[in-house]
């Protein structure tokens, strides 16, 4: 998996492309770590790129979602595709954070 | 190549670690070539084998052990659907026999497990357990044309 | 990564075909990389290996069948040694009841044949074959410090 | 297997790199035929970039030799390296061909 993150206005923008499974998710929830510890109040994460993923990705991504809201942030997803966005919706995860289908609207949902 | 006869799995037995799990993706994407199956299909293939293999490496041996797994495959049907048997010398345990995870609890309350065995259910066509002397064996049934 | 427990060998079943070759070559290739043995004794390893495989490819099963071949494979003496063996559901042959080939007939003369199980031979420390039931079972002990 | 042909001045010279086995040697064999259709009366084959070989590639091999013989020419093999050399000499087959150090050597062997 390849994990870009990159500073945006009012927010963090962390990329993901490849594979989100047991494996990589923990370079995943450490790339996050960072991130919550410079402050940021809002995470997007573009998963645009992602092609798999498995509960282990879930799970790190509900991890995140807890830490960063511990600080009185928020997480948004956006570009879920293909394999991905149908085991969010299976899985329910798709209704318990805010997905968007751009950047640009998950950015702006502050 | 011929698609392999029916009769005759191919198989793969490797230690019930987690470094076996990309060796076992690998065969069984090997095996499915063939069939020239969506992609989506194959992601979700290799999801089901995903959350079956890892649960046998976490929770199947004491630790510190030494198991195994052994993965079986062969495509069925013309090359339609992909058979897998998983078995382990595990302790016995009937990964179907819990309840499904609470899917309508809240974000907060909502307790992480049980999302594993959910997903096996929801990626394959069938999905049996069978105890077979000190084996556990996990069937999955796949359709290779469309998602499931 | 613990080396795998000497009394559980990784298996890899597959066709007895041709296309197999490569898989079973990377199988074993995968079971040896932590001996971090010299890749002069791992090619040797693999001559041994695809003249027994090709053997069974060509010879064991009628044309046209659908044979298998399993290999099996662990590390020994803390990754000094590999143990193989090589099962197949063929007609019954002992390959070491032949003699060995006339390495010292001329060139013109020399028929090609034999070289195959002669070259199996030289490359292991130990090579030993028994049938078990319907099963051709051969068993290959390599060395993983030096050349044999 | 990496098959190289090109002519010299008073024979063809074969240069092979990689893995000479039950699947490769086929594409050889085919090269070389080739060869000895032009006429060639030297065929020298550089083994120096060959890391593996197997009894079909031995048998390939002889095969040429036996051609290339029965129109009046003749083979020879240089650079034997590694697990080729030890094949070749455990197998017999280093004495059935002239065999040379260096690629010089062998095309001066007419
Ligand atoms: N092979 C197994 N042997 C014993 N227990 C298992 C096995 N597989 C799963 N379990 C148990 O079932 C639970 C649910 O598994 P799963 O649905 O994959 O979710 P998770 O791994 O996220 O908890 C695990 O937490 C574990 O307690
Ligand atoms: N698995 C097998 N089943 C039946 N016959 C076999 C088997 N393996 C080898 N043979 C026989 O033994 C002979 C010698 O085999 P080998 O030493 O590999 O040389 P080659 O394949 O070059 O003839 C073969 O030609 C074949 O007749």
């Amino acid at each position: 998996m390849e994990i870009v993150s990159m500073k945006k206005e009012n927010a963090m923008l962390i990329r993901l492309k490849g594979r989100m499974d047991v494996v990589t998710s923990p370079a995943f929830e450490q790339a996050c770590d960072k991130v919550i510890l410079g402050g940021d109040k809002l995470l997007v994460l573009d998963l645009g790129g992602l092609e798999y993923i498995s509960s282990a990705g879930l799970r790190s991504i509900l991890g995140v979602d807890k830490k960063i809201k511990a600080q009185g942030g928020k997480l948004a997803l956006c570009n879920l595709m293909g394999m991905v966005k149908e085991v969010f919706h299976v899985s329910g995860f798709a209704e318990m954070f805010p997905t968007f289908d751009t950047v640009e609207a998950a950015l702006g949902s502050t | 190549m011929d698609p392999p006869d029916e009769a005759v799995p191919c198989r793969l037995k490797l230690p019930a670690t987690l470094e076996s799990l990309d060796p076992f993706q690998d065969f069984v994407r090997g095996q499915i070539r063939e069939s020239r199956c969506p992609q989506e299909t194959q992601f979700k293939i290799q999801l089901a084998l995903e959350e079956a293999l890892v649960n046998i490496a976490h929770y199947a041996y004491p630790p510190g052990g030494a198991g195994w797994i052994e993965l079986a495959c062969r495509l069925e049907s013309g090359g339609k659907r992909l058979w897998v048997e998983i078995r382990d010398g595990g302790r016995a345990f009937n990964p179907f026999e819990r309840g499904k995870p609470d899917m309508t609890a809240s974000l907060d309350k909502r307790q992480i497990g049980g999302l594993g065995i959910f997903l096996v259910r929801q990626m394959t066509e069938k999905a049996e357990y069978r105890r077979d002397g000190d084996t556990n064996v996990l069937t999955l049934q796949f359709g290779l044309d469309a998602a499931p």
